[in-house]
């Protein structure tokens, strides 16, 4: 069917060009749709109208302006280590693309243990957020960076074990092996709509949102950039493009996360009533699938501009005194069920 | 020009201030109290008699507005104990503000003076206001008893030798950073103040802004505009040419 | 390498020096110590907190200010009776002209003149404007320091409808200069009554918005419940005023207990106190505090008598010798002037009490074992203007 | 019924305001009408002006700068005296000093200062804010006449000179 045939290098260099450009445009449509333009509509604002139609543009003139400022690093910082941290965090939102799937061909990287992987290089960005808070000589930038490193370490433990219960029902760590299970799933005999895990799922579904705010450290979660507080945390003494970094990092990692969500618990590029694996997903999928990213995304942003901010011993307390405690009842209600049906 | 003992250091309180260019006098022995009604508000008059009783002979002066002020001037050596009396004895839990007060009149004015006028005299009589005073500074404060809805402004002399008196924090913490206030703004020492630094003002700052014969800077740099600037007619008076603006010119 | 020069050096080390003297003063072996402001965006002005932390507990802190010290104490010595008016609107600037009105008042019963009742009246309610557009902004600004957006921006667009009014009627949205000895620069536009009363229908609105979205939000109350605790005693022994005295169960508002000829007796409202002391209690009376207001204002506009608004006052004004002291119950708490004249075209001093000052004075007292969370939790809650602290 | 928790409730209203309109004003491109007695910027009627310098002296900031000097000007009525007046040379304000307290319009008692509700004068330099008395002249244009008031008052409204 193929009509050419790419060489490994060929492969991987397409893979990963796509892939990166994916990070600044999965960032730019979050920043404006949600960032610029819901929340603003939220508060009875329009928000940026200039720069472009609605003011569409009005990031791509911030990332101008971000490249064009100079580049500065603080007195007292550690400077390689200063330089390189916002791309670690980048690095670890690449990693997240590699293995969500579009389509039923199209995904960068198909692991079969695709969803392990993604959560694993998750976690990378810690190193990051660590290393920037660090290396910035700023006692501000040290306790975001502390603050970022127990949250996001805490709440790893309930993202992945919100993930188990889909795991367990999908039976397969491969995020397109999920996608085919809720797409021909069925609920009681009903396979109208396939089975969405976010049915049967729901629990899971909420625990897992509730995580993902905390990884991507929006608020109620957001105490390691807090600017109330602790003034930008790790990010206090960027500026220039390395903020940009931080930027695209913190909105792409948002892209892919909620990219994740859509796929384990929406059916991912799944269309209900289109068969899976038909040659005509590979472009309905990416439309389907981001309809349900952006869905998702919209309540990551909406609990974002809604709620007050806890404060860290709050935070740890809600990681491990509610959500871990609900998810294991989850995977044992799962597993139960699973094994009863 | 005001006392500027130039080391940096904040000086201490109980530091003579010897430096003034005009000596305060010895304030006129006693203000004539304008012939005012006697009092007839019952709740003030007791205040008062109960200070009085706790006190004796340290209130030296009192003034008794009806339904509406109470105020009580001790001597110096009752600061600390005054405090004491209005807390624990009058039960006046809320403190409300304290500060201090130049008596000296001001040797500058409102700085709006023509260069070309004679100099206006100044007069370094120092008339006190209600409850009387002997002094050039003095202390005042305001307690309130929130139950009874009275408050009483105390006030007290500070001696020109030595420019302090006691602290009230012990009393009212309320009062901790109002005396500093007054510390860095008059130099009036507060004894007994643990933390006596600047407040407001930086660190090195020199002087006490607040003293009458501290100039206001702002108003010293720039001419007042208000002078009448209207040159006369040409042929009038028969002023040359030139003419100069004359102050007298309009007025 | 670039090359600094000496001075550069010189200068720098100074600046240095000059920043941590603060920081030497409460520095010892051990914990760190955390510079908040004064550029701090939770400081809301350029309030300077030095908290000596360890890991993110405050053991103690002290608060630094006076970079915004003006000298108004001294600046006032200067100006005559009407100039001192424009000057002390700025000292609390988001509700000025409550400022204005005690400072008008002590001059008033030095002179003996008492404003006509309309003036009274309409000094009465746009105090409590005043107040309204002052406390909105800390329901919406309490919320940002919470970390949550959207209340700030609703506290900004509603508080527009109350400066609206404020503007059509005195000329000026934040410095409204409107009040005189002896009344009122002038009366009220036509129609101003009626849109006041539909700006007071908005910020009911607007009030509850904010108790849905953000007071009887269940992260709201985790992050203020029982955080900075003031007991009513100690409150009163720090000076503390206003909504802060009465969120710590104290029930003095001088509105109702020491009238100073304003019209609050006239109309029927009530004083609102909370029992607990915790920044809770002081977001809660607040916004009980925003809702009796507009109902202050709505009777108050329905019963304005009719008359002139300046009572009989000489054109050039000379204050008789004599002290007076008048406190009013201004948005942030007690402000109050001590006049004190000597027969001139200005004062001799007058003794500015402002409320914010009293208020943060307990800073160091409640700040003790708080998380640095709390600081900005206990910060926002007792609400304060920098210009009211610093003067 | 049982109480609908906080959380959710929020929620709601952002998503209510969401589908609200905005209640921006494009500032540029659309513009809102300010009060008219809003204090925007200070006019000045030129013929009124007697050189009286009260607004000069009353003026908190010492932002009025005066000059005026004195001319002959013609009889009010025919056949009498030829009057000596008080003509203006400068009658600067520099707004960068103004704190636009309106004492100076207050006091003066020739009706020569009124408060225009214009404001869009800033200047990229601050020397520029400093108006003469022919700028302050044209606002003496956009001066809006003056308000009738509320029922109830007593007091007159007075007329703009134009």
């Amino acid at each position: 069917m193929t009509a050419i045939v790419l060489s490994y290098w060929q492969q991987t260099g397409i893979k990963v060009g796509l892939t990166l450009l994916l990070i600044p445009v999965g960032a730019l449509i979050l920043g404006w749709t949600f960032l610029l333009k819901m929340m603003s509509h939220m508060q009875s604002r329009l928000g940026p109208m200039d720069a472009g139609p609605h003011g569409v543009l009005q990031l791509v003139a911030d990332g101008v302006k971000f490249i064009q400022k100079e580049d500065i690093f603080p007195d007292r910082a550690d400077r390689r280590v200063f330089a390189l941290a916002p791309f670690v965090i980048l690095m670890s939102t690449f990693l997240l693309y590699l293995v969500v799937p579009v389509g039923p061909d199209l995904v960068a990287e198909d692991f079969s243990t695709g969803i392990f992987f993604a959560l694993a290089v998750s976690s990378l960005s810690v190193i990051g957020i660590l290393m920037a808070g660090w290396a910035s000589a700023n006692k501000y930038s040290l306790m975001g960076g502390v603050r970022a490193a127990g949250q996001l370490i805490a709440y790893e433990l309930p993202l992945v074990l919100a993930v188990v219960g889909v795991v367990i029902q999908a039976q397969s760590l491969n995020l397109s092996d999920i996608v085919r299970a809720q797409a021909n799933g069925e609920i009681f005999g009903i396979s109208f709509l396939g089975n969405p895990f976010v049915i049967t799922q729901i629990v899971g579904f909420l625990v897992f949102l509730a995580a993902v705010q905390a990884e991507l450290t929006q608020t109620p979660f957001d105490m390691p950039v807090a600017e109330s507080e602790i003034v930008g945390g790790y990010q206090v003494e960027y500026t220039g493009f390395r903020f940009l970094a931080f930027f695209m990092g913190e909105f792409g990692t948002a892209f892919a996360f909620a990219g994740i969500a859509a796929t384990l618990f929406l059916g991912g590029w799944a269309v209900p009533g289109v068969d899976p694996d038909s040659n005509v997903m590979n472009v309905l999928g990416p439309i389907a699938l981001f309809v349900k990213v952006m869905f998702v995304s919209f309540l990551i942003f909406w609990f974002r501009f809604t709620y007050p901010r806890f404060r860290e011993d709050q935070l740890q307390k809600f990681a491990w005194t509610i959500l871990i405690p609900i998810s294991l009842v989850n995977i044992l209600v799962t597993m139960v069920l699973k094994v009863a049906f | 020009m005001s006392s500027a003992d130039g080391s940096g250091v904040p000086p201490d309180p109980a530091e003579p201030d010897t430096a003034e260019a005009v000596e305060p006098e010895p304030a006129p022995p006693v203000v004539e109290p304008e012939p005012e009604p006697e009092p007839t508000d019952e709740l003030r008059i007791g205040l008062l008699a109960a200070v009085t009783e706790s006190l004796g002979d340290a209130v030296v002066g009192s003034r008794i507005v009806d339904g509406d002020s109470l105020t009580i001037r001790v001597a110096t050596p009752a600061w600390a104990e005054v405090a004491k009396v209005a807390r624990h004895k009058l039960h006046c839990g809320f403190f409300s503000f304290l500060s201090g007060i130049d008596w000296l009149p001001s040797p500058f004015g409102r700085y709006e003076d023509s260069p070309m006028d004679e100099p206006r005299p100044v007069s370094t009589d120092i008339v006190t206001g209600v409850a009387g005073g002997d002094t050039r500074f003095q202390v005042f404060a305001r307690v309130v008893d929130l139950d009874r809805k009275v408050g009483i402004i105390f006030k007290v002399d500070v001696p020109d030798d030595d420019l302090a008196v006691d602290t009230w924090i012990h009393t009212y913490p309320g009062a901790n950073w109002n005396e500093r206030e007054t510390h860095e703004m008059y130099g009036i020492g507060f004894r007994g103040h643990p933390h006596l630094i600047k407040l407001y003002l930086p660190g090195g700052f020199e002087g006490y802004p607040l003293r009458k014969d501290f100039p206001l800077l702002a108003r010293q740099v720039k001419p007042w505009p208000g002078i009448v600037d209207v040159e006369p007619m040409p042929d009038e008076a028969g002023s040359d040419e030139a003419a100069a603006p004359s102050e007298e010119a309009a007025t | 390498m670039t090359a600094i020069t000496d001075r550069q050096k010189l200068a720098y080390a100074n600046a240095q020096a000059a920043d941590g003297r603060v920081n030497v003063e409460i520095e010892t072996d051990e914990g760190m110590t955390l510079n908040m402001g004064p550029q701090h965006p939770a400081t809301h002005g350029t309030l300077r907190i030095v908290a000596k932390l360890d890991g993110e507990q405050v053991i103690s802190c002290e608060p630094i200010m006076g970079y915004m010290h003006r000298g108004y104490e001294k600046l006032v010595e200067v100006r005559t009776y009407p100039q001192i008016n424009t000057l002390v609107n700025r000292i609390d600037w988001l509700g000025s002209f409550a400022n204005e009105v005690p400072f008008i008042l002590a001059s008033e019963k030095l002179m003996d003149i008492e404003a006509p009742p309309r003036a009274q009246w309409i000094r009465t309610v746009l105090f409590e404007m005043s107040r309204l557009a002052n406390v909105s902004l800390f329901l919406g600004d309490m919320a940002l320091q919470l970390g949550a957006l959207t209340p700030a921006f609703f506290a900004f667009r509603d508080r527009e409808h109350v400066l609206n009014q404020i503007e059509a009627a005195t000329g000026g949205r934040f410095h409204p200069n409107f009040d005189r000895i002896g009344g009122l620069k002038d009366d009220l536009p036509k129609g101003w009554i009626a849109d006041t009363k539909k700006a007071m229908q908005k910020m009911r609105t607007f009030c509850d918005e904010i108790e849905d979205l953000i007071m009887g939000n269940e992260i709201f109350e985790a992050r203020c419940r029982g955080v900075g605790v003031i007991p009513g005693e100690i409150a009163q022994l720090y000076g503390m005023t206003g909504s802060n005295l009465r969120a710590s169960g104290v029930d003095w508002d001088l509105r109702r207990d020491q009238p100073v000829g304003l019209a609050w007796n006239e109309v029927d409202w009530k004083v609102w106190t909370h029992p607990d002391g915790d920044s809770f209690a002081r977001y809660w009376v607040r916004l009980q505090e925003t809702r009796e207001a507009t109902k202050i204002i709505d009777q108050l506009l329905d019963g304005l008598p009719a008359g002139p608004v300046m009572a009989k006052v000489p054109r050039i004004i000379k204050v008789p010798a004599g002290e007076a002291w008048v406190s009013t119950e201004n948005p942030l708490g007690e402000m109050g002037y001590y006049v004190v004249s000597k027969g001139d075209l200005g004062p001799f001093r007058v003794k500015i009490r402002s409320a914010s000052f009293n208020n943060i004075h307990i800073v160091p007292w409640v700040m003790r074992g708080v998380y640095v969370p709390d600081v900005i939790t206990i910060l926002a809650s007792l609400y304060f203007i920098l210009g009211d602290i610093d003067r | 019924m049982p109480k609908i928790p906080g959380l959710v409730k929020g929620l709601g209203v952002t998503f209510k305001t969401m589908l609200k309109p905005a209640v921006t004003v494009q500032y540029p491109y659309e513009k809102e009408e300010p009060a008219p007695r809003a204090r925007g910027v200070i006019a000045l009627k030129e013929d009124n002006c007697t050189v009286c310098m009260l607004c000069a002296r009353s003026c908190p900031d010492w932002c009025i700068y005066i000059e005026g000097h004195k001319e002959k000007a013609p009889p009010r009525r025919p056949g009498g005296k030829p009057r000596t007046v008080s003509a203006l040379d400068r009658f600067d304000i520099d707004y960068s000093l103004c704190m636009y307290c309106g004492i100076c319009v207050e006091v003066c008692p020739f009706e020569a200062l009124f408060w225009s509700p214009e404001y869009e004068y800033s200047e990229p330099r601050l020397a520029d804010l400093l108006h003469d008395k022919e700028r302050l002249g044209e606002w003496m244009e956009t001066v809006p006449d003056f308000e009738p008031y509320e029922a109830g008052s007593t007091a007159k409204v007075l007329k703009v000179p134009r």
